[in-house]
């Protein structure tokens, strides 16, 4: 009944939508077919579909850990870098979150002379490619001793996630309005009082949101921490980029590929039960 | 500057400190950060199992910083000493490297001195620079090394074919067959592209193969100061219009423009998948490493080419002037030197032995000789009749930007021009 | 809270500030101060050294030649810059437009009623949650000439070397990059429409249903103009993004000539210490690209806005 | 002009029955007001007739042609939503033309018709404003001239007036009924207001949860409720329980009242009496026959009217009078009722 | 109880004068409403008094003493904003406690006048739920109970009844009617809608423009509005020119009319004569003495009232009538006016 109307205006999928999603989703996944059996291989040559030989059947003989042995082994330095990857990305976010709160809640509510070069200023990273400052910043690095070290990392590690982090909150205060604020002092509530009890909790849904985004865009950034890295901190982009520069993979590569995809497949599993997608649309809305 | 290292460093060169001293004072520095290309597994795995407890027997902590490329550690070196880091002060103690990247920190001046000489494993090294065979522990692509680093390992250039896919009467052994093969089937051959040094040497052997005075490497042995422009252009000219003409030839040059490798693992996925026939770069051990570990082809098997021309040089261990923890790093170096550590390195990565094996013991000699992984299809007489040393680095750089200019980037210039462009630049 | 109302009101000659709203102001200042620290002092800086560098100003390598314009000189001059240039475009916009209508597709699939509905919310953020070389792996997998579509090919006879498998990666078709971008940036740019896509909800888009519009002309004329403050931040996000990326083009890129920055890494990595200025002057001019191209679609989109009345 | 009938339409939103089987006759030409309390379904039934839904059972009809399989295009149907629903990127114009753009119409036709409807609508002035300019009953005239200009033949308004000011929701109450009759519209709209569905209607449907708990005209409804419910629904304020002493005597607890014989409530039954406020004389001296006394105890003053509550032992009644005299507070009065006004309710 | 006074209070944005010059003198204890159109500062003028919004002039004085350093916190008002912005994160508990639990009182009193004042606004069930989950009254009462919990000296409740319908909106007025005299608290109500006004207010100031046009009883507004713009705003609709011929009558398009004199309208001049359509009487006999002569042209039926318009020759007259007998229209008719309810307006 009433199919002309479906399709007309309706809440279901056309075949081409049908279609589409099937397309997405082996387009998404399909590839990490065979990188999953990559990462199983001893060796793996044109046009063989399957490897020719399983890591498993050369396990015994070989001389150093292969493929998943060498993977799961510190000589990878998996390990070293998921922790690294995750918690400098933690900590970012947690700067960026503390820098970028205030900050966000005067962008949004204020009015002051230059405001729009400011938040034009804010902006600026997203425009200016971070192999523009890469190299500049490292000397400045070198010259502060914070290459190669956590500190500088994080801090550099700032500058692309700030804007980020400002469109969010700045979104969010301003969908909050007023009321629920002035309400809370009319009550009697001090600033502080306003801002932990009425603020921050309807913030809650935005602020959980810029936070997902700071840290991914942080362990998502490859150059400037390759860059002021200097080798002495390695992390998963860094740690994938050395095994995969040349344009090749061998199983170790591939264990390392699906061991960098790990920690973000965990938080899209946990992210995904407690951010709606509606909180990322403030920060794009506009 | 770190007075207090500044003094260390001047008596360990002046031969006052003795090397208990200096074992006291790595055990005292506890770190020792060594920066090398990481881009191998093999020697990744055996740095942390071999090397790391080695150095903690000594009560030192070995910090193996892994690098994609090691001129990052010289530019590090370089920035910080330019920054005020002196003695003492920087954060790389030891670099692995040769040829280029020597030359520049010596260049600038920022080595830590003339230390080689005084570990006590250069016993196993031999420095009589009457001896012809001691060239290679003196000059470092032509440039003197004056013990400002140690020799670690010893390669030489080696090509393997896929026996799969290529007959064995149709293995070249010169450039010019080299060439037949590939008008016969185009595409099946490349090389690593330049400035990558696997890349310049093969750049280097074609070089020496097409030398118009026909005495292949011989003139390639000094430096810019003391060869012409004009005249190193006559010299390579040669060589580099057999690479241009080469390049219709090479990998997907059929698609419009030859593809280049940028490293030996993607040159490795190449000869893997049948995509070239043939794989040339440094490794004596090649193809047995390779088998091992599943990235060669099971057919693999290696061949003398270019006869006559198989550079073959060696790759040191460095420490920088600002190295901060100088005694470890000494440390380090004679243990890396040792026959043990030599051994344990050749049986575990395939890397040949950098010491000499005639100043060895029998005993110790023969440890090494049992640690090879083996040679495939060539023998070690055939290697050493043809092999042919490195080209001077200064003249590196110069051949290098030539064939960027001349090869990579088409350019019309005739040769002489580039390399006289090329002299100007260096001497900026 | 009348922090704004009062500091809006101050044009009134007669009004003077009270110590009340002096301490307010204060505080509003002092908020700021974070982040102006470290974009001004990092990001300008760094910014600054950049420029001053690429204007021959580098007395740490023994040369101060400032202010010399021979680095974007030769630079400019030159005709692989410009087809450098012309690539780095190319890669960029051809795969921002290609993820910004797989994106808005995929959006408005999204938010229609379907079984797997949750499967494919999770599935469509995947590839955005992942770094960058993770999606250079799998191109490299799957599309290289010895890769797995290649033996896919050869398996159904097709081809029987794999030089004969159309070549994907390592060219300056750079159909690899553009991949990977793809992959990477259409769940960015899908979500991002989505979300616009649920805020607007889907009134308007019945009200043009009934009087009369059909699917096509409901879909440019009411909901595309709605959405388009999401495309437009995300599509801009992404050219920068694009614009600036190094990984994919000097891993899938066809070689000589390369993108911009692919450039700037070779000048880096080059034994010539002169050439560090030229790869200074190179990313300026990455930056300097960038700028200008986001800055021109800004203000077309801001003109836009304006004449439809918002702001 | 189009005849709109619901046959045993009944929507469910998965387990949850949204409306129950409704039988609705709209006359072509006719104004309808679903009226109803919030949630009782009144908006998914327009969406229903408008197509914008697909009811779970039952037909809707045009001119007695099932138009199940029609799709929204081409139903020729206008709707004004709730929240109005102006495209937020168009003008005033642009809004106002989109029907007869999207449909194609020449272009000098849709100059001609927008002229003619922005002047019906009076917005001339601000053509070239954009929704987010407008206030809240320009915004209205906007969807409703949206809505018109492309001739529907059937006309429906969700809540048309409800985010407006009294002053303004009379004019627009005016300029919906003139609209109306000027073109003779099959017009259906929702309120929750009964004032509203009573000023405006031909008709008006009241549904509570889903049901059709009456459907007739406004006089009717407000004086005759079906039940109860619906008196209450109407704002009835003096119900009280009785006995029927004979058909045309009820016994209450302030006395007993004559009443208009109603079939099916004879001599013995329990009813409930309802006597609307506005029905009833406020005596200040008692009356020949008849008469309720009781005490004023509080008076309202509403501007046009007084309301006056008055304590007559058992029940308290309210009286609604126009403004004309202030009867103090404390006054004793007495009540008399018409018993053509008086209704009979089902206990 | 506090009394409020606003002094020569102004309030500009920018070079935009919100608020002219507002004298207004709230007595302790009394309710007031705040009458005006969109836009004309109501809620502007509730800031001001809240401590929200720095007044640009002027002075607010709570029992005598100057506020205007006092920040928000500390002025012990209570405010019910439009939207009622209860905290949407926490339950309707939680939300009544607010107030209590951030001065710190302790557990056990926020208890019991948590309990008491629940009690007062009937929401002891909903007390686990979130705003979310209430409907619009439930809301509103959830915002009343939040403010007065604290026991503010001065409440102030922002278009309170808006978004309510009819009956719901009849509910709460004598609901928050209720709680303001058993508290006693100085009350003042922002509201758009005259009839709201009338019946909670025991003053109106009327605003219009950002100024104050009337302030007075809500009987004294609605009979004598002080001048047109106010009487077209209380609703008034028969407002016909006149020259008076007496002190005692007015000469109209209509005929002449008896009036009850008026200082200051003198024979001679030229007037307004208001006529309150509730005032008319409408005769079908001809009465004795004077009666204008007209007929019936239309018929508005409202449920307790009706409209009859009533073409009276050079002016159409509205007369409202209790719906007690419904007269055709073209009926001839005669309209009788009583002297003491025309009203005399400058012209
Ligand atoms: N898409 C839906 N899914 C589930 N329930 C729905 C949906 N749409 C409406 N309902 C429910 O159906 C009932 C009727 O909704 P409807 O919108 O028709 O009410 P209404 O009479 O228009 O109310 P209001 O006066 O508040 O607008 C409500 O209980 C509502 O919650
Ligand atoms: N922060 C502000 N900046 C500039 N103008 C303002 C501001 N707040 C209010 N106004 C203006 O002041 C005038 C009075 O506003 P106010 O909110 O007091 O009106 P109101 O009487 O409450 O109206 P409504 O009934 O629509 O709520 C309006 O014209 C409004 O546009
Ligand atoms: N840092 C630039 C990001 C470009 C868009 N990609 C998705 C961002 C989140 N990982
Ligand atoms: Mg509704
Ligand atoms: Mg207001």
């Amino acid at each position: 009944m009433a199919r002309k109307f479906n399709i007309a205006l309706s809440s279901r999928l056309s075949p081409f939508q049908k279609f589409y999603l099937l397309i997405i989703a082996g387009f998404i996944l399909g590839p990490f077919i065979p990188l999953i059996i990559q990462s199983f291989a001893f060796r793996w040559a044109w046009p063989d579909l399957l490897p020719g030989t399983w890591w498993l059947e050369q396990r015994d003989r070989a001389m150093v850990p292969l493929a998943w042995d060498y993977v799961l082994s510190p000589y990878s330095r998996v390990w070293e870098a998921t922790v690294n990857t995750v918690l400098i990305g933690s900590i970012v976010t947690v700067i960026c979150l503390a820098i970028c709160l205030p900050a966000a809640r005067v962008l949004a509510r204020e009015k002051f002379r230059g405001k729009s070069a400011f938040e034009f200023f804010l902006s600026l990273p997203l425009i200016v490619p971070e192999a523009a400052i890469g190299i500049a910043l490292l000397m400045m690095f070198i010259r502060l001793g914070l290459a190669g070290s956590y500190v500088g990392i994080i801090i550099a590690h700032l500058i692309p996630t700030i804007p980020y982090m400002v469109r969010m909150l700045t979104a969010v205060y301003q969908g909050l309005g007023r009321d629920f604020e002035e309400q809370a002092m009319i009550l009697g509530a001090s600033r502080w009082q306003v801002l932990r009890l009425v603020t921050l909790p309807m913030l809650l849904p935005g602020v959980v949101a810029g936070a997902l985004f700071t840290f991914l865009v942080s362990t998502n950034i490859f150059l400037l921490t390759f860059f002021l890295g200097q080798g002495q901190i390695v992390t998963l982009p860094t740690l994938l980029f050395s095994k995969i520069a040349g344009g090749t993979l061998d199983a170790s590569a591939a264990g390392i590929t699906l061991i960098v995809t790990l920690p973000g497949i965990i938080l899209l599993i946990i992210s995904e039960r407690f951010i709606k997608e509606e909180a990322f649309g403030k920060g794009f809305g506009n | 500057q770190d007075a207090e290292a500044a003094q260390f460093r001047d008596g360990f060169l002046a031969g006052e400190i003795d090397w208990s001293a200096v074992e006291a004072r790595a055990a005292e520095e506890g770190t020792v950060n060594l920066y090398y290309w990481g881009g191998s597994d093999l020697l990744n795995v055996w740095m942390d199992r071999v090397v790391t407890p080695a150095l903690a027997a000594r009560d030192v902590t070995l910090n193996p910083v892994r690098i994609t490329g090691t001129k990052d550690a010289v530019d590090l070196v370089l920035a910080e000493k330019n920054s005020g880091k002196g003695v003492g002060q920087g954060s790389v103690d030891m670099i692995w490297l040769n040829g280029e990247n020597f030359a520049t920190l010596k260049r600038q001046d920022a080595l830590f001195g003339s230390f080689a000489r005084l570990l006590p494993n250069a016993e196993n090294l031999e420095w009589n620079p009457d001896d012809p065979r001691a060239l290679l522990n003196l000059r470092d692509f032509g440039v003197e090394t004056g013990g400002a680093e140690v020799p670690w390992s010893g390669e030489q250039y080696v090509c393997a074919y896929n026996a799969d896919r290529v007959a064995a009467e149709d293995v070249p052994s010169t450039f010019a067959e080299l060439r037949g093969y590939l008008e016969a089937n185009t595409g099946k051959f490349t090389y690593i592209k330049p400035p990558h040094y696997i890349g310049n040497t093969f750049v280097q052997e074609a070089i020496y193969a097409h030398n118009p005075d026909g005495n292949g490497a011989e003139p390639f042995q000094r430096s810019v100061d003391e060869i012409p422009a004009e005249e190193l252009a006559r010299l390579i000219a040669p060589g580099l219009d057999y690479l241009r003409d080469l390049e219709p030839l090479l990998l997907d040059a059929a698609g419009g423009t030859p593809r280049y490798p940028e490293d030996n693992a993607a040159l490795d996925g190449l000869f893997l998948n049948g995509e070239v026939d043939f794989n040339c770069k440094f490794g004596l051990y090649a193809v047995a490493t390779g088998l091992a570990t599943g990235s060669y082809p099971e057919a693999a098997t290696q061949f003398v080419f270019p006869e006559g021309n198989m550079i073959k040089n060696k790759n040191y261990l460095a420490i920088p002037a600002n190295a901060p923890n100088p005694g470890a790093a000494l440390v380090l170096a004679d243990w890396m030197t040792s026959v043990e550590a030599q051994a344990s390195k050749l049986q575990q990565t395939g890397m040949p032995a950098g010491i000499d094996g005639w100043t060895l013991e029998e005993a110790e000699a023969q440890s090494i000789v049992e640690a090879s992984p083996g040679l495939v299809g060539v023998t070690q007489a055939e290697l050493d009749a043809n092999a042919a040393p490195d080209t001077n680095a200064t003249l590196v750089d110069v051949i290098e930007a030539t064939w960027l200019e001349y090869i990579e980037r088409d350019s019309t210039d005739p040769i002489e021009a580039i390399v006289a462009r090329a002299y100007d630049n260096l001497s900026k | 809270m009348s922090v704004s109302s009062s500091i809006a009101s101050r044009s009134g000659a007669q009004e003077r500030m009270t110590a009340r709203e002096r301490r307010t102001r204060f505080w509003q200042m002092v908020q700021l101060v974070p982040i102006m620290a470290i974009l001004v002092l990092l990001f300008g800086g760094a910014l600054v050294l950049a420029i001053l560098q690429s204007l021959g100003f580098a007395p740490w390598f023994g040369v101060n030649t400032f202010p010399d314009f021979s680095y974007f000189g030769a630079l400019w001059g030159s005709s692989t810059f410009w087809v450098s240039l012309g690539l780095t475009l190319y890669y960029a916009t051809v795969s921002t437009v290609i993820a910004l209508i797989l994106g808005i597709l995929l959006a408005l699939a999204l938010v229609k009623t379907f079984p797997s509905k949750t499967f494919y919310k999770y599935l469509y953020k995947l590839p955005l949650m992942i770094p960058y070389t993770v999606g250079i792996a799998l191109a490299v997998l799957m599309l290289s000439n010895g890769g797995m579509l290649s033996r896919l090919a050869a398996f159904f006879g097709l081809i029987d070397d794999p030089a004969q498998f159309p070549q994907i990666l390592k060219t300056h078709y750079g159909w690899g990059i553009i991949a990977v971008y793809v992959w990477k940036q259409t769940p960015f740019i899908t979500l991002a429409v989505y979300a616009v896509l649920l805020g607007i909800g889907r009134e308007t888009e019945e009200a043009a249903a009934i009087l009369g519009a059909n699917r096509r002309t409901i879909f440019f004329r009411v909901t595309l103009p709605q959405i388009l403050p999401g495309v437009v931040s995300s599509t801009l996000i992404c050219f920068a993004f694009n614009v600036g990326a190094f990984e994919a083009p000097f891993i899938l890129g066809g070689g000589f000539p390369d993108t911009l920055p692919v450039v700037a890494w070779r000048y880096f990595n080059d034994a010539d210490y002169t050439l560090q200025l030229q790869g200074m002057a190179t990313v300026v001019s990455i930056g300097l690209v960038a700028g200008v191209i986001l800055f021109g679609y800004l203000a077309a989109y801001r003109r836009y806005e304006r004449r439809m009345g918002r702001n | 002009m189009t005849k709109v009938q619901l046959n045993a339409v009944r929507k469910q939103f998965g387990g949850f029955v949204a409306i129950e089987n409704i039988d609705l006759e709209i006359a072509s030409g006719e104004l309808v007001a679903l009226l109803g309390p919030s949630g009782c379904g009144k908006t998914t039934t327009l969406r229903m007739i408008a197509g914008l839904e697909r009811p779970s059972g039952g037909a809707i009809l045009f001119d007695d042609q099932d138009v199940s399989e029609q799709p929204v295009q081409d139903r020729n149907v206008g709707m004004v939503f709730q929240r109005y629903a102006l495209f937020p990127h168009m003008t005033v114009e642009k809004n106002v033309a989109f029907g007869l753009s999207v449909r194609g119409t020449p272009r000098a036709e849709i100059a001609d018709r927008l002229e003619e409807m922005l002047d019906v609508v009076q917005l001339g002035q601000f053509r070239h404003r954009f929704p987010a300019q407008l206030s809240g009953g320009q915004m209205q005239r906007v969807a409703i001239a949206r809505t018109l200009i492309t001739k529907p033949s059937v006309l429906m308004m969700d809540e048309p007036l409800a985010n407006l000011d009294t002053k303004l929701r009379g004019e627009m109450r005016r300029f919906i009924r003139d609209l109306q009759q000027r073109f003779g519209i099959t017009t259906i709209f929702v309120t929750h207001d009964q004032v509203e569905a009573m000023e405006l209607a031909d008709r008006v449907a009241v549904i509570f949860d889903g049901h059709l708990a009456q459907y007739d005209a406004p006089d009717r409804l407000y004086r005759q409720p079906a039940n109860l419910d619906v008196a209450d629904f109407m704002g009835a304020t003096n119900i009280v329980p009785a006995a029927m002493k004979a058909d045309d005597l009820a016994e209450t607890g302030v006395g007993a009242i004559r009443v208009a014989p109603r079939p099916g409530f004879g001599a013995g039954e329990n009813v409930q009496v309802m006597l609307r406020s506005e029905a009833i004389d406020l005596m200040i001296t008692q009356p020949t026959q008849g008469g309720v006394p009781g005490k004023v105890v509080a008076r309202d003053f509403f501007g046009a009217s007084v309301n006056y509550t008055v304590d007559c032992g058992a029940h308290r009644i309210t009286v609604t009078e126009q403004a004309r005299r202030l009867v103090e507070v404390d006054t004793p009065v007495w009540l008399d009722i018409d018993p053509d006004r008086v209704w009979l309710l089902a206990s």
